[in-house]
């Protein structure tokens, strides 16, 4: 692996409550992302990813409502240690973020243009209109036809992929090094996702960011990322390269994510029987004691998952689990 | 008079030769205009109530008054002593001095010369008789026609002379006379109809002041005029500021901004702080109107005389107007003012004695029911009693009479109506049970009562007048009518005299007491002459000045 | 645009129409009448009253005194005051400064105030500050205003003589100081309730706001905080508040009226009142009418204001 | 920073579950208790504290009058016939309060039976009612108040009712809403097809689902009705004297401004703690019943 540009070294998230009472949401997460690189952060609503990706920003509420634990290396710097202004030097300019929702993350009373030059004009100083310039630029970038009209447009005379289409434009409007897409496509119609996805991906390849992609569906991550971090409760639970995780996944909720994607694979031998994860993500204010996804878990043995917590370990090279039965699936695998 | 415009004239030429207008305007030196008066300053005048109607003949109430003395003139006035005093008349009509007729009936009233309209156009008989006419016209709506309505037929002598025939003897008409504005002839006639005339909003008339501007709502500048026919006006500009409260009134009188307080005048609470302020003159001046209580003697526990009398005894009337009123107003017995030369000052002094009420109602059969209320053969002494909402200080009087009356077993109610709804039928056809109210009974400034007391002067029986306590006594009938109908006025005295003993002992109504009126000038501001003989003390206005 | 304005005009129109049936019906049918008020003037009688009423049209049916009165009013005649016939719509002329004068120095500082009350209750939510400026917001609801305006005079006129306990100007000085002065207190007490309103309202849109996703888009931009403020929040906070501007035109109306009485100003309230205790039922029949005229103006006003402010906003 | 990406809340279902929260959210919103003290200290103090206290509110005694507070025999002073203010505002807290229970109800039913009756049916009729109220909403509350005000003889029931009939508006506007909405629900289409009445429907099936924005408009209502109370009884159109309510004991005080201050203040302080009572109340059942409302 290359030098990567961004690193996190055990995260903690923890909110507090109106009542006192602390929630930890986001656990001792680590993982670092290279140039050109695409992280696929996944897991189900609740897990914990979208709290991590904020949290990269430092765009959740300030203490003492949230405390942040843990290092966020830009290159070598802590974000967590910039002062507000610094850290508004990198939101933008060498991070930048889309959202899952184009339909409400775009400010409705401005033009989309004006949306996209803003930052621009904040962050590389450029005057009026030479960001507007540059909004029209980045509009063609991202594939919207007619960009010199439609930089005057509202975002509800828009499409939704339309409008992650302008989304993405903000978020590249400074060239950034690392690009978070929070469920960019979750929101959009099916044929509009794979362009949204095509899009990103050949952005990449021209810009050569570090992608850290979030999502719960998996079908997605096989088409874009180069390795993937699932998460549960708040937990890395495992991590390996897109192809490994695959092919052999070790923990029982990646095996349950898995089974939970609908395959359109004409040449799998065998069509494995659609299956659900029963129950759901467990309340972070009161988790469950011993493994988190224990009493959902297929092959929890009572006595054990529900009293050691796992911890993180390498299975292979470039492959974690946490799981305190990851041998047996090893073997059966 | 003559020195004075000598004097004037002189300094008119010296005005002239610097520019009078630009001097005048710019110094605070008397100004001297066409008439040769001297006018110098302002005075600010606040009344709590808003004169909205200016056409002097026409429904308007008390404090219009104000408007119409500084800008009209009636044929005569009447002063603060009752006396009549020429203003469009050069002389008072009496039959001494023959302007009225051995019978009478025949009035011969000689005008002043040279008088002019505000406007310009000259004063004469014809407006005079257009004036009566007008408010003899069926279609005029005007405000009232007593005294007018006998007017059979008026002739211009002359542009002075004037010469009316009466159908019959009517003494209080010289007193009518003395509140009966003259109008303009010219103006009204221009209206489609008298009743929507220019007068309404913008009067004209042979006063002391013009009409310069009204800021609705917040007050009306009136400007001396240099031609007024009589002494004065000596100040330029009379503003009349409307100042709904009467706590933003007197602290606007404290401080100041106002010169003189009118109608309302100081409240009673205020009355020992004001007259300490500095440079102010605080008079407490009785005024024509008589609080009293009014029965309705059509109902059932009014109709027994000792009830009315037993009640009398039982109001603890000294109390009441030392402590709630401050002790300002006096006493009385009688419905005329003390001033007037009607006035009977020997009338018995009513006194406070509960347990001489409770004997009277004892003997009179009126004993205490279960509950404590008296009753003689199913009438139980119960009753409301009625005044305009929002009379702080009598719907405290009410409360304390509430309680005297209590005390005797005695059950009165309150029941206060806004004004709009009491001075309606509830008053005038006589639907009320009791009343407390404040009223001026003569007429004008003769002692004739005829309309509040002659039998068959009620409303709610036919009548036309407000005889609304239902009051019939044969012997006060007669008494009135001989009173109205000589002109001699020892006879007259006589007969009022005998009348008051007459209501003091029926008890139609019980008086309670003279009011006070409150009134402030700033020190240096002269003329001011409390009279009640008049509905506005700003009826001399003309004669004010400043030191 | 203009199918919308008319639409909206014609439904206001019904609107008036059933105003002017409840005021004048309730008016005519109430107890007492404008004649009373001459029962006093000495040598008034009852016949002679009569007479007057007659000629004043006022002992006629009553839907015929109405259909003539909304005859007239179609034309543009607004009748005349049996106070002091004045036409009703130059009486209502020369009070509307005074009540505009007051309304909107009053609406103006409250926007002022409870804007920034508001928001900063919003983005220091569960602050000291965000739970004094609620509870101070709702007791600002539950004060009476005439109360707080006697209490004003008390303090600040009475006690502390700082400013004038009522009245628009002084006779003879009517300067714009002398204005300002006599407008601090009425407008500090029609102030209060407002201002409580406003903040309230402004807090939530704000809290609404900045809810949004377009908000943490432009805090992801790296916009500084109080760009995201002004250009991001707080101009869509602003959007609802027009309608609750237009929306407290009544609330506002009402206020007046309380605390021109208590301060004697000679606004419309006071007209109001005292045609009211008169008995002048054109002029009260005109403010009526004319408020209602206002509030219905003010709203339309506010809904074509908010479809300018709001891009997504069409008026069909 | 929005609750929207804090970690999921379990759903709220409409089990007996969610009534239980919403007391238990009621019973912990601070503001909405110690508006529950306010008014209860009120109401006792108004209702039974007569009995308990030694002076009679219409007692006149001239020796006492303009007694200040805590100066003699009467606690908060004495008025300008010497009457016992404490007893006064106590009296008058009976009739204030009164009205505004009584006023809160019979606006709370107009302006329910118009707004269900409007939100059923729509079309014409329900087009109609829903003018009618946008016409009244066009007065100012004040200057309508005072209209009819004029209309009628001044006293505790009538009183009552023009403050009812001019504060209806808003809970038919809340139901009729609730109305159009929910009659397009599940349920309300389920017993429209089993060809149930309109009353039961109405009645059975709607009206209890929207019953917390009526309470929460209710509570406000009671507020509401005291503050215009208090102002009719200000200006002079309200209940007359001697039957004294916190409105008319300052219309009276006004005039002692400066002498007896007392006079004007006690009766102010007691409406804005009881109009201050409900409104914190009337918060607190909004946060309750309805989280969304959170503001």
């Amino acid at each position: 692996m290359t030098q990567p540009i961004l690193s996190v070294r055990g995260l903690n998230v923890r909110f507090r409550g109106r009542g006192g009472g602390e929630v930890h949401v986001v656990r001792d997460v680590d993982f670092e992302l290279a140039a050109g690189q695409t992280l696929a952060l996944v897991g189900e609503s609740g897990s914990g990813k979208s709290v991590t990706s904020l949290a990269l920003m430092r765009l959740l509420p300030g203490e003492p409502r949230c405390r942040i634990g843990g290092r966020v290396l830009l290159e070598g710097r802590d974000l967590l240690y910039l002062t507000e202004a610094g850290m508004r030097g990198v939101r933008g300019n060498e991070i930048a973020m889309i959202f899952q929702e184009p339909m409400t993350s775009l400010n409705p009373v401005h033009r989309v243009g004006e949306q996209i030059a803003e930052s621009v004009r904040f962050h590389k100083g450029l005057g009026r209109r030479d960001a507007l310039d540059r909004a029209v630029e980045l509009l063609e970038l991202v594939g919207i036809p007619d960009p010199l009209r439609r930089a005057q447009a509202f975002p509800h005379e828009m499409s939704g992929g339309m409008r992650q289409r302008v989304m993405i434009a903000i978020a590249l409007a400074c060239d950034p090094k690392v690009l978070i897409a929070d469920e960019p496509t979750t929101a959009l119609d099916v044929t509009i996702q794979a362009q949204v996805l095509e899009l990103l991906r050949d952005l990449q390849a021209r810009t050569g960011m570090a992608m850290l992609f979030i999502t719960h569906n998996l079908g997605v991550v096989a088409e874009i990322a180069d390795r993937v971090m699932v998460m549960y409760a708040g937990r890395i639970v495992e991590q390996a390269a897109v192809d490994p995780l695959f092919a052999k996944p070790l923990m029982p909720y990646t095996r349950g994510l898995l089974g939970a994607v609908p395959r359109l694979d004409i040449f799998a031998k065998e069509k494995p029987p659609l299956t659900s994860i029963p129950g759901a993500v467990p309340d972070p204010a009161h988790p469950p004691k011993g493994c988190a996804f224990n009493p959902r878990c297929t092959h929890r043995q009572g006595g054990l998952c529900d009293q050691r917590t796992p911890p993180l370990e390498a299975a292979q090279p470039g492959h974690d689990v946490r799981c305190l039965r990851w041998r047996e699936a090893m073997e059966a695998a | 008079m003559s020195i004075q415009t000598t004097n004037g004239l002189a300094r008119r030429r010296l005005f002239q030769l610097g520019g009078a207008g630009l001097l005048a305007a710019t110094l605070p030196r008397p100004v001297l205009a066409a008439g040769g008066k001297a006018m110098k300053g302002q005075i600010i005048a606040g009344l709590s109530q808003e004169p909205t109607f200016f056409n002097p003949l026409m429904p308007h109430i008390e404090v219009d008054e104000a408007v119409y003395w500084a800008i009209y003139s009636p044929l005569w006035g009447v002063d603060e002593k009752g006396d009549f005093i020429p203003q469009l008349a050069t002389e008072i009509p009496t039959q001494e001095n023959g302007g009225i007729s051995a019978d009478g009936l025949t009035w011969t009233v000689k005008l002043r010369e040279g008088v002019k309209w505000h406007d310009g156009q000259p004063f004469s008989a014809d407006d005079v008789k257009y004036t009566i006419d007008l408010l003899n016209n069926p279609d005029f709506r005007a405000a009232k026609r007593q005294g007018h309505e006998l007017v059979t037929k008026v002739e211009v002598k002359s542009p002075t002379e004037i010469v009316w025939t009466m159908k019959e003897v009517y003494a209080p008409y010289a007193a009518i006379l003395a509140w009966t504005f003259i109008v303009p002839k010219h103006v009204v006639e221009k209206a489609a109809s008298a009743n929507d005339s220019t007068l309404n909003t913008a009067p004209v008339g042979t006063g002391a002041f013009k009409w310069q501007e009204r800021v609705a709502g917040d007050h009306i500048t009136l400007a001396g005029n240099p031609d007024f026919f009589g002494d004065g006006p000596h100040v330029e500009r009379l503003v009349i500021k409307y100042i709904p409260d009467l706590t933003v009134m007197y602290t606007q009188f404290q401080t100041g901004d106002i010169d003189h307080t009118g109608l309302q005048g100081i409240t009673a609470d205020h009355y020992e702080e004001a007259s300490k302020l500095p440079d102010r003159v605080v008079q407490a001046n009785l005024v024509a109107t008589i609080e009293n209580i009014g029965f309705n003697l059509g109902k059932p526990q009014f109709q027994d005389q000792a009830v009315r009398e037993a009640l009398y005894y039982a109001i603890d009337k000294q109390s009441l107007i030392d402590s709630i009123y401050y002790g300002l107003p006096k006493a009385t017995e009688s419905y005329l003012p003390q001033q007037s030369w009607a006035f009977n000052p020997d009338l018995p002094k009513q006194s406070y004695d509960p347990e001489k009420a409770k004997a009277i109602l004892d003997a009179a059969g009126w004993k205490p029911g279960a509950d404590g209320i008296r009753e003689k053969n199913g009438v139980k002494l119960s009753f409301l009693n009625s005044t305009t909402a929002g009379n702080h200080l009598r719907e405290q009087a009410q409360q304390l009479i509430q309680q005297n009356w209590g005390d005797i077993g005695v059950k009165m109610e309150i029941h206060n109506l806004p004004p709009a709804v009491m001075w309606g039928d509830y008053w005038m056809m006589s639907k009320f049970d009791s009343v407390i109210v404040g009223i001026g009974f003569m007429v004008g400034p003769d002692p004739d009562a005829t309309d509040y007391f002659g039998g068959k002067q009620t409303p709610a029986k036919g009548g036309n007048g407000q005889n609304t306590t239902q009051y019939d006594n044969p012997e006060v009938n007669r008494l009135l009518a001989e009173a109205a109908s000589t002109l001699d006025r020892a006879k007259r005295t006589q007969a009022y005299k005998t009348m008051q003993e007459h209501t003091r002992h029926d008890l139609p109504f019980l008086p309670l007491f003279q009011y006070t009126l409150i009134e402030g000038v700033k020190k240096g501001l002269n003329g001011f002459k409390a009279s009640i003989n008049v509905q506005s003390n700003l009826w001399n206005v003309r004669d004010w000045s400043w030191s | 645009m203009m199918r919308y304005l008319g639409s909206r005009l014609l439904q206001s129109i019904l609107l008036l129409w059933i105003v002017s049936l409840i005021g004048f019906f309730v008016l005519y049918l109430a107890p007492g009448g404008p004649l009373a008020q001459f029962a006093l003037t000495p040598g008034m009688t009852q016949e002679q009253l009569a007479r007057i009423a007659h000629q004043m049209g006022l002992d006629r049916p009553l839907p015929v005194q109405y259909w003539e009165w909304l005859s007239r009013l179609l034309i543009g005649d607004w009748g005349q005051s049996y106070r002091d016939s004045q036409p009703v719509l130059a009486i209502i002329g020369s009070h509307l400064f005074a009540t505009l004068l007051l309304m909107g120095a009053s609406t103006l500082l409250a926007m002022i105030i409870g804007t920034w009350i508001g928001v900063l209750g919003a983005i220091r939510r569960y602050s000291i500050f965000d739970y004094l400026a609620t509870i101070g917001a709702m007791i600002g609801l539950s004060i009476p205003t005439f109360w707080f305006g006697l209490i004003a005079i008390y303090l600040f006129s009475v006690k502390l003589p700082w400013f004038p306990a009522g009245n628009m100007y002084t006779v003879g000085d009517a300067s714009f100081l002398d204005y300002a002065h006599h407008l601090v207190l009425p407008c500090l007490v029609l102030t209060l309730v407002t201002v409580a309103i406003w903040s309230r309202y402004m807090r939530s849109a704000m809290l609404d706001v900045q809810g949004q996703d377009f908000i943490r888009t432009a805090r992801a931009k790296g916009l500084p905080e109080h760009v995201v403020l002004r250009k991001h929040a707080m101009r869509n906070a602003i959007l609802p508040m027009i309608t609750v501007a237009g929306l407290q035109i009544p609330t506002i109306l009402s206020g007046a009226l309380v605390a021109e009485t208590v301060f004697t100003w000679p606004g419309m309230g006071r007209l109001f009142l005292d045609s009211l205790n008169y008995r002048d039922y054109p002029v009260v029949m005109g403010v009526l009418m004319f408020s209602a005229v206002f509030v219905l103006l003010g709203n339309l006003l506010a809904d074509v204001l908010y479809a300018v402010a709001d891009p997504r906003i069409r008026l069909t | 920073m929005s609750e929207a990406t804090l970690p999921a809340q379990p759903i709220e279902d409409i089990a007996p579950a969610a009534r239980f929260r919403a007391v238990r959210r009621f019973v912990r919103h601070r503001l909405a208790m110690v508006g529950v003290v306010m008014i209860l200290v009120l109401v006792l103090g108004s209702f039974l504290g007569p009995h308990l206290y030694p002076f009679d509110d219409l007692r006149i005694d001239m020796r006492n009058r303009f007694q200040v507070p805590f100066m003699g025999p009467h606690w908060l002073g004495a008025d300008p016939l010497g009457r016992d203010l404490m007893a006064r505002l106590m009296t008058a807290g009976q009739v204030s309060l009164a009205v505004g229970f009584a006023a809160m109800i019979l606006s709370t039913l107009v302006g329910t039976a118009i707004g269900a009756v409007a939100g059923f049916y729509g079309r014409a009729l329900g087009g109609a009612l829903m003018r009618f109220v946008d016409a009244m909403l066009c007065f100012p509350n004040i200057f309508l108040l005072l209209t009819l005000a004029a209309f009628i003889q001044p006293g505790v029931w009538t009183i009552t009712a023009i403050i009812a009939f001019t504060s209806w508006m808003e809970v038919a506007r809340v139901v009729e809403g609730q109305f159009k909405t929910l009659r397009e629900r599940d349920f309300a289409i389920a017993a429209m097809m089993i060809g149930s009445s309109d009353a039961r429907i109405i009645f059975a099936e709607i009206l209890p689902n929207a019953v917390a924005p009526i309470v929460v408009a209710a509570t406000l209502n009671v507020a509401r009705a005291i503050l215009l109370e208090s102002y009719v009884s200000f200006l002079g159109y309200g209940i007359q004297p001697p039957l004294p309510s916190w409105g008319n004991m300052l219309n009276s005080a006004q005039q002692y401004l400066t002498s007896a201050p007392w006079l004007a203040i006690f009766p102010g302080l007691a409406i804005t703690a009881a109009v201050t009572g409900f409104n914190f109340i009337g918060d607190g059942l909004r946060d309750a019943l309805d989280p969304r409302l959170d503001a």
